[in-house]
Protein backbone atom coordinates (compact mmCIF):
# COMPACT_ATOMS: atom_id res chain seq x y z
CA UNK A 1 0.00 0.00 0.00
CA UNK A 2 1.28 3.31 -0.94
CA UNK A 3 0.50 7.08 0.35
CA UNK A 4 0.97 10.08 0.28
CA UNK A 5 -0.40 12.07 3.54
CA UNK A 6 -0.47 15.78 3.90
CA UNK A 7 -1.12 15.55 7.79
CA UNK A 8 1.16 13.88 10.67
CA UNK A 9 1.20 9.97 10.75
CA UNK A 10 1.67 7.54 14.03
CA UNK A 11 4.24 5.39 11.94
CA UNK A 12 4.06 2.65 14.53
CA UNK A 13 0.50 2.17 14.90
CA UNK A 14 0.33 2.71 10.83
CA UNK A 15 2.41 -0.64 11.00
CA UNK A 16 0.75 -2.40 13.54
CA UNK A 17 -2.94 -1.75 11.64
CA UNK A 18 -1.50 -2.49 7.97
CA UNK A 19 -0.21 -5.86 9.73
CA UNK A 20 -3.51 -6.90 11.10
CA UNK A 21 -5.84 -5.80 7.29
CA UNK A 22 -2.90 -7.66 5.20
CA UNK A 23 -4.30 -10.72 7.14
CA UNK A 24 -0.87 -12.99 6.84
CA UNK A 25 -0.73 -13.65 10.27
CA UNK A 26 1.75 -17.18 10.65
CA UNK A 27 3.23 -16.16 6.96
CA UNK A 28 5.41 -13.26 7.61
CA UNK A 29 8.88 -14.45 9.67
CA UNK A 30 10.58 -11.12 8.80
CA UNK A 31 9.37 -7.71 8.92
CA UNK A 32 11.90 -4.71 8.26
CA UNK A 33 10.51 -0.66 8.42
CA UNK A 34 12.77 1.91 8.27
CA UNK A 35 11.00 5.47 9.61
CA UNK A 36 12.82 9.11 8.58
CA UNK A 37 12.01 12.05 10.67
CA UNK A 38 12.65 15.73 10.81
CA UNK A 39 15.63 16.49 12.53
CA UNK A 40 15.66 20.10 14.48
CA UNK A 41 18.85 20.40 12.56
CA UNK A 42 20.68 20.34 9.26
CA UNK A 43 24.02 21.25 8.02
CA UNK A 44 24.69 23.19 11.73
CA UNK A 45 21.64 25.03 10.77
CA UNK A 46 18.73 24.98 13.42
CA UNK A 47 15.73 24.24 11.35
CA UNK A 48 12.45 25.05 13.07
CA UNK A 49 9.98 23.85 10.31
CA UNK A 50 9.60 22.37 6.48
CA UNK A 51 8.13 22.10 3.62
CA UNK A 52 7.82 19.11 1.43
CA UNK A 53 6.45 19.76 -2.04
CA UNK A 54 5.76 16.64 -4.15
CA UNK A 55 5.12 16.33 -8.23
CA UNK A 56 1.11 14.90 -7.58
CA UNK A 57 0.60 11.76 -9.43
CA UNK A 58 4.18 11.22 -10.81
CA UNK A 59 4.78 10.70 -7.11
CA UNK A 60 2.46 7.59 -6.58
CA UNK A 61 3.56 6.25 -10.19
CA UNK A 62 6.95 6.77 -9.10
CA UNK A 63 6.44 5.10 -5.40
CA UNK A 64 4.44 2.18 -7.30
CA UNK A 65 6.99 0.96 -9.91
CA UNK A 66 9.53 1.26 -6.60
CA UNK A 67 7.36 -0.84 -5.05
CA UNK A 68 7.17 -3.49 -8.28
CA UNK A 69 10.86 -2.97 -8.57
CA UNK A 70 11.52 -4.67 -5.07
CA UNK A 71 9.03 -7.39 -5.41
CA UNK A 72 10.69 -8.63 -8.86
CA UNK A 73 14.26 -8.48 -7.09
CA UNK A 74 13.27 -10.44 -3.44
CA UNK A 75 10.45 -12.17 -2.03
CA UNK A 76 8.03 -9.95 -0.25
CA UNK A 77 4.73 -10.88 0.90
CA UNK A 78 3.71 -7.43 1.54
CA UNK A 79 4.95 -3.41 1.89
CA UNK A 80 3.75 -0.57 3.02
CA UNK A 81 5.31 3.33 2.15
CA UNK A 82 3.79 6.18 3.63
CA UNK A 83 5.47 9.60 2.64
CA UNK A 84 4.45 12.70 3.76
CA UNK A 85 3.70 16.23 2.08
CA UNK A 86 3.04 19.94 3.60
CA UNK A 87 4.25 21.46 6.00
CA UNK A 88 5.89 19.55 8.83
CA UNK A 89 7.45 20.04 12.26
CA UNK A 90 10.83 18.86 13.73
CA UNK A 91 10.31 15.17 15.11
CA UNK A 92 7.67 15.27 12.58
CA UNK A 93 7.91 11.61 10.34
CA UNK A 94 8.21 12.19 7.03
CA UNK A 95 8.50 8.55 5.56
CA UNK A 96 7.54 5.25 6.40
CA UNK A 97 8.87 1.92 4.72
CA UNK A 98 7.31 -1.55 6.11
CA UNK A 99 8.37 -4.83 4.04
CA UNK A 100 7.27 -8.30 5.12
CA UNK A 101 8.82 -11.48 4.09
CA UNK A 102 9.46 -15.16 5.02
CA UNK A 103 12.57 -14.77 5.73
CA UNK A 104 14.62 -11.75 6.79
CA UNK A 105 17.39 -11.12 4.08
CA UNK A 106 14.41 -10.23 1.82
CA UNK A 107 13.28 -7.82 4.11
CA UNK A 108 16.12 -6.09 5.11
CA UNK A 109 17.32 -5.73 1.82
CA UNK A 110 14.03 -4.73 0.22
CA UNK A 111 13.18 -2.34 2.67
CA UNK A 112 16.98 -0.93 2.23
CA UNK A 113 16.20 -0.36 -1.80
CA UNK A 114 12.91 0.87 -1.36
CA UNK A 115 14.31 3.88 0.73
CA UNK A 116 17.19 4.43 -1.63
CA UNK A 117 15.48 4.61 -4.60
CA UNK A 118 12.96 6.74 -3.02
CA UNK A 119 15.21 9.62 -1.61
CA UNK A 120 17.73 9.34 -4.92
CA UNK A 121 14.78 9.29 -7.95
CA UNK A 122 10.65 9.93 -6.05
CA UNK A 123 9.46 13.48 -6.84
CA UNK A 124 10.04 15.60 -3.37
CA UNK A 125 11.70 18.56 -2.38
CA UNK A 126 12.50 20.19 0.69
CA UNK A 127 12.61 23.33 1.59
CA UNK A 128 13.80 24.42 5.11
CA UNK A 129 12.88 26.92 7.91
CA UNK A 130 15.91 27.70 9.45
CA UNK A 131 15.94 29.65 12.58
CA UNK A 132 19.82 30.79 13.47
CA UNK A 133 20.03 32.57 16.63
CA UNK A 134 17.38 35.47 18.01
CA UNK A 135 18.26 38.20 15.83
CA UNK A 136 18.47 37.03 12.90
CA UNK A 137 16.17 37.03 9.93
CA UNK A 138 14.38 33.62 8.98
CA UNK A 139 15.45 32.49 5.59
CA UNK A 140 14.11 29.57 4.12
CA UNK A 141 16.33 27.34 1.97
CA UNK A 142 15.98 24.41 -0.41
CA UNK A 143 17.26 21.16 0.33
CA UNK A 144 19.79 20.89 -2.46
CA UNK A 145 20.53 17.24 -2.67
CA UNK A 146 20.11 13.88 -1.12
CA UNK A 147 23.22 11.76 -0.18
CA UNK A 148 23.38 8.38 -1.07
CA UNK A 149 22.55 6.02 1.73
CA UNK A 150 25.40 2.99 0.64
CA UNK B 1 -1.37 20.55 -46.89
CA UNK B 2 2.05 18.72 -45.36
CA UNK B 3 4.22 20.41 -42.82
CA UNK B 4 7.59 19.21 -41.54
CA UNK B 5 7.48 17.95 -38.08
CA UNK B 6 9.12 20.74 -36.73
CA UNK B 7 7.18 23.44 -38.38
CA UNK B 8 3.85 21.99 -36.83
CA UNK B 9 2.46 23.98 -34.20
CA UNK B 10 1.49 22.54 -30.83
CA UNK B 11 0.03 22.61 -27.22
CA UNK B 12 2.28 21.36 -24.18
CA UNK B 13 1.89 22.05 -20.83
CA UNK B 14 4.93 22.46 -19.02
CA UNK B 15 5.28 22.28 -15.11
CA UNK B 16 7.89 23.40 -12.63
CA UNK B 17 8.91 22.31 -9.15
CA UNK B 18 10.69 23.38 -6.21
CA UNK B 19 13.57 25.88 -6.57
CA UNK B 20 12.70 26.01 -10.52
CA UNK B 21 8.90 27.40 -9.46
CA UNK B 22 10.97 30.14 -8.12
CA UNK B 23 12.97 31.09 -11.15
CA UNK B 24 10.46 30.71 -13.68
CA UNK B 25 8.08 32.70 -11.39
CA UNK B 26 5.27 29.97 -12.13
CA UNK B 27 4.18 26.40 -11.88
CA UNK B 28 2.67 25.25 -14.91
CA UNK B 29 2.41 26.92 -17.92
CA UNK B 30 1.23 25.66 -21.37
CA UNK B 31 2.73 26.79 -24.75
CA UNK B 32 2.06 26.58 -28.17
CA UNK B 33 4.59 26.56 -29.99
CA UNK B 34 6.52 24.98 -33.57
CA UNK B 35 9.94 23.68 -33.51
CA UNK B 36 9.67 21.19 -30.49
CA UNK B 37 10.56 17.86 -31.43
CA UNK B 38 12.04 17.21 -27.93
CA UNK B 39 12.58 17.98 -24.21
CA UNK B 40 15.50 19.86 -25.07
CA UNK B 41 13.46 22.08 -27.40
CA UNK B 42 10.94 22.44 -24.78
CA UNK B 43 13.61 23.62 -21.96
CA UNK B 44 15.13 25.99 -24.94
CA UNK B 45 11.90 27.72 -25.67
CA UNK B 46 10.45 27.93 -21.92
CA UNK B 47 14.10 29.09 -20.37
CA UNK B 48 15.25 31.88 -23.12
CA UNK B 49 16.60 34.63 -21.27
CA UNK B 50 16.48 32.66 -17.79
CA UNK B 51 20.15 31.76 -15.87
CA UNK B 52 19.54 28.41 -14.56
CA UNK B 53 22.16 27.63 -12.23
CA UNK B 54 21.27 24.45 -11.15
CA UNK B 55 21.20 20.95 -12.96
CA UNK B 56 17.87 20.19 -14.13
CA UNK B 57 15.79 16.75 -14.32
CA UNK B 58 12.75 16.28 -16.00
CA UNK B 59 10.01 14.06 -17.03
CA UNK B 60 7.58 13.75 -19.56
CA UNK B 61 3.90 12.46 -19.01
CA UNK B 62 5.07 11.64 -15.15
CA UNK B 63 8.27 9.04 -15.97
CA UNK B 64 11.85 10.22 -16.33
CA UNK B 65 13.20 11.24 -19.18
CA UNK B 66 16.04 12.43 -21.24
CA UNK B 67 16.86 15.54 -22.93
CA UNK B 68 16.47 13.85 -26.27
CA UNK B 69 13.12 12.22 -25.59
CA UNK B 70 10.29 13.05 -28.26
CA UNK B 71 7.44 15.38 -27.31
CA UNK B 72 4.00 15.72 -29.08
CA UNK B 73 1.38 17.85 -28.65
CA UNK B 74 -0.46 16.94 -25.00
CA UNK B 75 2.38 15.91 -23.40
CA UNK B 76 2.84 16.70 -20.13
CA UNK B 77 6.46 17.87 -19.62
CA UNK B 78 8.55 18.44 -16.39
CA UNK B 79 11.80 20.11 -15.14
CA UNK B 80 12.91 19.86 -11.36
CA UNK B 81 16.03 19.88 -9.57
CA UNK B 82 17.37 17.33 -7.75
CA UNK B 83 14.77 15.49 -5.65
CA UNK B 84 15.27 15.43 -1.93
CA UNK B 85 12.05 13.58 -0.61
CA UNK B 86 12.29 10.80 2.59
CA UNK C 1 17.68 -1.16 26.72
CA UNK C 2 17.67 -4.70 26.27
CA UNK C 3 15.18 -7.20 27.42
CA UNK C 4 14.41 -11.09 27.35
CA UNK C 5 10.67 -11.67 27.75
CA UNK C 6 9.13 -14.87 29.09
CA UNK C 7 5.34 -12.89 27.89
CA UNK C 8 4.38 -11.78 24.28
CA UNK C 9 5.05 -8.54 23.59
CA UNK C 10 3.34 -6.04 21.12
CA UNK C 11 6.53 -4.60 18.49
CA UNK C 12 4.68 -1.46 17.44
CA UNK C 13 4.44 -0.07 21.07
CA UNK C 14 7.51 -1.16 22.80
CA UNK C 15 9.02 0.60 20.40
CA UNK C 16 6.48 3.32 20.21
CA UNK C 17 7.01 4.05 24.15
CA UNK C 18 11.33 3.23 23.93
CA UNK C 19 10.93 6.48 21.08
CA UNK C 20 9.25 8.82 23.69
CA UNK C 21 11.15 7.44 26.77
CA UNK C 22 14.69 7.49 25.50
CA UNK C 23 13.88 11.90 24.96
CA UNK C 24 16.22 12.44 21.58
CA UNK C 25 13.09 14.15 19.85
CA UNK C 26 14.34 16.25 17.07
CA UNK C 27 18.09 14.59 17.03
CA UNK C 28 17.05 11.14 15.10
CA UNK C 29 16.56 11.12 11.51
CA UNK C 30 16.22 7.57 11.13
CA UNK C 31 14.87 4.36 12.79
CA UNK C 32 15.66 1.27 11.37
CA UNK C 33 14.13 -2.07 13.04
CA UNK C 34 13.49 -5.54 12.71
CA UNK C 35 10.71 -7.75 14.14
CA UNK C 36 11.06 -11.19 13.58
CA UNK C 37 7.91 -13.56 14.04
CA UNK C 38 7.12 -16.95 14.23
CA UNK C 39 5.83 -18.68 11.65
CA UNK C 40 3.52 -21.10 11.46
CA UNK C 41 5.37 -23.29 9.11
CA UNK C 42 9.22 -24.30 8.70
CA UNK C 43 11.10 -26.59 6.38
CA UNK C 44 7.87 -27.94 5.28
CA UNK C 45 6.02 -28.80 8.14
CA UNK C 46 3.35 -27.28 10.33
CA UNK C 47 4.50 -25.96 13.25
CA UNK C 48 2.14 -25.29 16.22
CA UNK C 49 4.29 -23.75 19.25
CA UNK C 50 7.85 -23.44 19.85
CA UNK C 51 9.75 -22.94 23.36
CA UNK C 52 12.57 -20.80 23.24
CA UNK C 53 15.11 -21.87 25.51
CA UNK C 54 18.37 -19.28 26.75
CA UNK C 55 21.05 -19.11 29.19
CA UNK C 56 20.20 -16.74 31.61
CA UNK C 57 23.03 -14.57 32.83
CA UNK C 58 25.45 -15.01 29.21
CA UNK C 59 22.38 -13.99 27.15
CA UNK C 60 22.08 -10.77 28.47
CA UNK C 61 25.74 -10.52 28.94
CA UNK C 62 25.94 -11.43 24.94
CA UNK C 63 22.87 -9.22 23.58
CA UNK C 64 24.91 -6.07 25.57
CA UNK C 65 28.42 -7.10 23.27
CA UNK C 66 26.50 -7.00 20.44
CA UNK C 67 24.78 -3.55 21.00
CA UNK C 68 28.40 -2.01 22.60
CA UNK C 69 29.90 -3.57 19.44
CA UNK C 70 27.46 -2.02 16.83
CA UNK C 71 28.03 1.53 18.99
CA UNK C 72 31.40 1.50 18.26
CA UNK C 73 30.89 0.95 14.53
CA UNK C 74 28.46 3.31 13.90
CA UNK C 75 26.82 6.53 14.93
CA UNK C 76 23.91 5.66 16.72
CA UNK C 77 21.47 8.06 19.11
CA UNK C 78 19.77 4.44 20.64
CA UNK C 79 18.93 1.28 20.45
CA UNK C 80 16.11 -1.45 21.81
CA UNK C 81 16.32 -5.00 21.82
CA UNK C 82 13.59 -7.68 22.94
CA UNK C 83 13.48 -11.08 22.73
CA UNK C 84 11.49 -13.75 23.85
CA UNK C 85 11.97 -17.09 25.60
CA UNK C 86 9.66 -19.56 26.77
CA UNK C 87 6.24 -21.00 25.15
CA UNK C 88 5.37 -19.24 21.69
CA UNK C 89 2.78 -19.43 19.75
CA UNK C 90 2.67 -19.18 15.64
CA UNK C 91 2.11 -15.27 14.56
CA UNK C 92 4.03 -14.26 17.63
CA UNK C 93 6.81 -11.83 17.69
CA UNK C 94 10.38 -13.45 18.83
CA UNK C 95 12.66 -10.97 18.22
CA UNK C 96 12.71 -6.39 18.20
CA UNK C 97 15.60 -4.85 16.91
CA UNK C 98 15.23 -1.07 16.75
CA UNK C 99 18.37 1.19 16.07
CA UNK C 100 17.69 5.56 15.89
CA UNK C 101 20.49 7.60 14.67
CA UNK C 102 20.63 11.19 12.57
CA UNK C 103 21.33 9.02 9.45
CA UNK C 104 20.15 6.02 7.76
CA UNK C 105 23.04 4.19 6.63
CA UNK C 106 24.01 3.96 10.23
CA UNK C 107 20.41 2.82 11.26
CA UNK C 108 19.72 0.41 8.41
CA UNK C 109 23.49 -1.37 8.86
CA UNK C 110 23.94 -1.46 12.86
CA UNK C 111 19.88 -3.05 12.24
CA UNK C 112 21.28 -5.69 10.20
CA UNK C 113 24.37 -6.34 12.27
CA UNK C 114 22.93 -6.92 15.62
CA UNK C 115 20.00 -9.32 13.97
CA UNK C 116 22.93 -11.04 12.35
CA UNK C 117 24.92 -11.59 15.12
CA UNK C 118 22.15 -12.37 17.60
CA UNK C 119 21.15 -14.96 14.80
CA UNK C 120 24.58 -16.32 14.97
CA UNK C 121 25.87 -15.91 18.78
CA UNK C 122 23.43 -15.17 21.39
CA UNK C 123 22.54 -18.43 23.30
CA UNK C 124 18.96 -19.44 22.33
CA UNK C 125 17.52 -22.19 20.84
CA UNK C 126 14.51 -23.21 19.64
CA UNK C 127 12.20 -26.01 19.99
CA UNK C 128 9.52 -26.71 17.40
CA UNK C 129 6.04 -28.66 18.13
CA UNK C 130 4.97 -30.06 14.83
CA UNK C 131 1.56 -31.41 13.81
CA UNK C 132 1.39 -32.90 10.70
CA UNK C 133 -1.58 -33.98 9.45
CA UNK C 134 -4.54 -35.64 11.97
CA UNK C 135 -3.97 -38.24 12.65
CA UNK C 136 0.00 -38.11 12.56
CA UNK C 137 1.55 -37.85 16.35
CA UNK C 138 2.98 -34.63 17.29
CA UNK C 139 6.36 -33.99 17.16
CA UNK C 140 8.55 -31.87 18.58
CA UNK C 141 12.62 -31.50 17.34
CA UNK C 142 15.35 -28.90 18.26
CA UNK C 143 16.09 -26.41 14.89
CA UNK C 144 19.46 -27.31 14.19
CA UNK C 145 20.78 -24.31 12.99
CA UNK C 146 20.53 -20.38 11.54
CA UNK C 147 20.99 -19.55 7.90
CA UNK C 148 23.34 -16.66 7.56
CA UNK C 149 21.01 -13.65 6.54
CA UNK C 150 23.36 -12.07 4.58
CA UNK D 1 53.22 -30.42 50.05
CA UNK D 2 52.84 -29.45 46.32
CA UNK D 3 51.14 -30.88 43.69
CA UNK D 4 50.89 -30.97 40.19
CA UNK D 5 48.36 -28.60 38.16
CA UNK D 6 46.81 -31.18 36.93
CA UNK D 7 46.30 -32.93 40.49
CA UNK D 8 44.54 -31.05 41.83
CA UNK D 9 41.26 -31.52 42.61
CA UNK D 10 38.80 -28.68 41.86
CA UNK D 11 34.98 -28.11 41.73
CA UNK D 12 33.33 -27.03 38.65
CA UNK D 13 29.84 -25.78 37.60
CA UNK D 14 28.63 -27.50 34.68
CA UNK D 15 25.58 -26.27 32.25
CA UNK D 16 23.90 -28.25 29.27
CA UNK D 17 21.44 -26.56 27.08
CA UNK D 18 18.85 -27.52 24.46
CA UNK D 19 19.56 -31.12 22.85
CA UNK D 20 22.61 -31.32 24.67
CA UNK D 21 20.35 -30.84 28.03
CA UNK D 22 18.44 -33.94 26.67
CA UNK D 23 21.38 -35.98 25.72
CA UNK D 24 23.10 -35.46 29.42
CA UNK D 25 19.70 -35.79 30.95
CA UNK D 26 20.49 -32.83 33.16
CA UNK D 27 20.60 -28.50 32.89
CA UNK D 28 23.04 -28.89 35.37
CA UNK D 29 26.00 -30.61 37.83
CA UNK D 30 28.98 -29.81 39.50
CA UNK D 31 31.63 -32.26 38.74
CA UNK D 32 34.58 -32.04 41.02
CA UNK D 33 37.93 -34.20 39.89
CA UNK D 34 41.37 -33.63 39.17
CA UNK D 35 43.08 -33.59 35.68
CA UNK D 36 41.00 -30.80 34.23
CA UNK D 37 43.07 -27.70 32.94
CA UNK D 38 41.53 -26.67 29.64
CA UNK D 39 37.60 -26.46 28.82
CA UNK D 40 38.56 -30.04 26.81
CA UNK D 41 39.33 -31.77 29.83
CA UNK D 42 35.67 -30.97 31.40
CA UNK D 43 34.30 -32.25 28.21
CA UNK D 44 36.37 -35.51 28.32
CA UNK D 45 35.35 -35.94 31.84
CA UNK D 46 31.36 -35.71 31.54
CA UNK D 47 30.97 -36.84 28.29
CA UNK D 48 32.86 -39.82 28.81
CA UNK D 49 30.43 -43.00 27.41
CA UNK D 50 28.45 -40.30 25.73
CA UNK D 51 27.19 -40.47 21.86
CA UNK D 52 27.60 -36.80 21.11
CA UNK D 53 27.18 -36.89 17.32
CA UNK D 54 26.33 -32.57 17.04
CA UNK D 55 28.80 -30.01 16.74
CA UNK D 56 28.90 -28.89 20.55
CA UNK D 57 29.99 -25.08 21.69
CA UNK D 58 31.47 -24.08 24.87
CA UNK D 59 31.19 -21.06 27.48
CA UNK D 60 33.94 -20.50 30.49
CA UNK D 61 31.84 -18.10 32.96
CA UNK D 62 29.07 -16.87 30.36
CA UNK D 63 31.79 -16.17 27.56
CA UNK D 64 32.35 -17.97 24.63
CA UNK D 65 35.56 -20.32 24.93
CA UNK D 66 37.67 -22.33 22.87
CA UNK D 67 38.61 -26.02 24.18
CA UNK D 68 41.72 -25.49 24.97
CA UNK D 69 40.63 -22.16 27.30
CA UNK D 70 41.71 -23.02 30.61
CA UNK D 71 39.37 -23.42 33.39
CA UNK D 72 39.58 -22.86 37.18
CA UNK D 73 38.01 -23.75 40.37
CA UNK D 74 34.76 -22.55 40.62
CA UNK D 75 34.43 -21.83 37.01
CA UNK D 76 30.62 -22.25 35.32
CA UNK D 77 31.54 -24.08 31.99
CA UNK D 78 28.69 -24.82 29.45
CA UNK D 79 27.87 -26.69 26.28
CA UNK D 80 25.58 -26.17 23.70
CA UNK D 81 24.66 -27.08 20.01
CA UNK D 82 24.81 -24.13 17.72
CA UNK D 83 22.42 -21.22 18.44
CA UNK D 84 18.60 -21.08 16.72
CA UNK D 85 17.59 -17.84 18.47
CA UNK D 86 15.93 -14.33 16.78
Amino acid sequence: MIRVLATPFDPWSAIAEHQVAMQRDGEYGACATFVGTMRDINEGDQVKGMTLEHYPGMTEKHLEKIVVSAREKWQLLDTLLIHRVGDLLPNEPIVLVAVWSAHRKDAFEACRFIMEDLKSQAPFWKKESLSNGDKQAEKNRWVEKNTSGY
Amino acid sequence: MTQSKNEHSMTIKVLYFASLKEVFGCAEQVINSTGMSTVDDVWRHVSAGCEVQQSVLNAVNQEYAASDTAVKAGDEVAFFPPVTGG
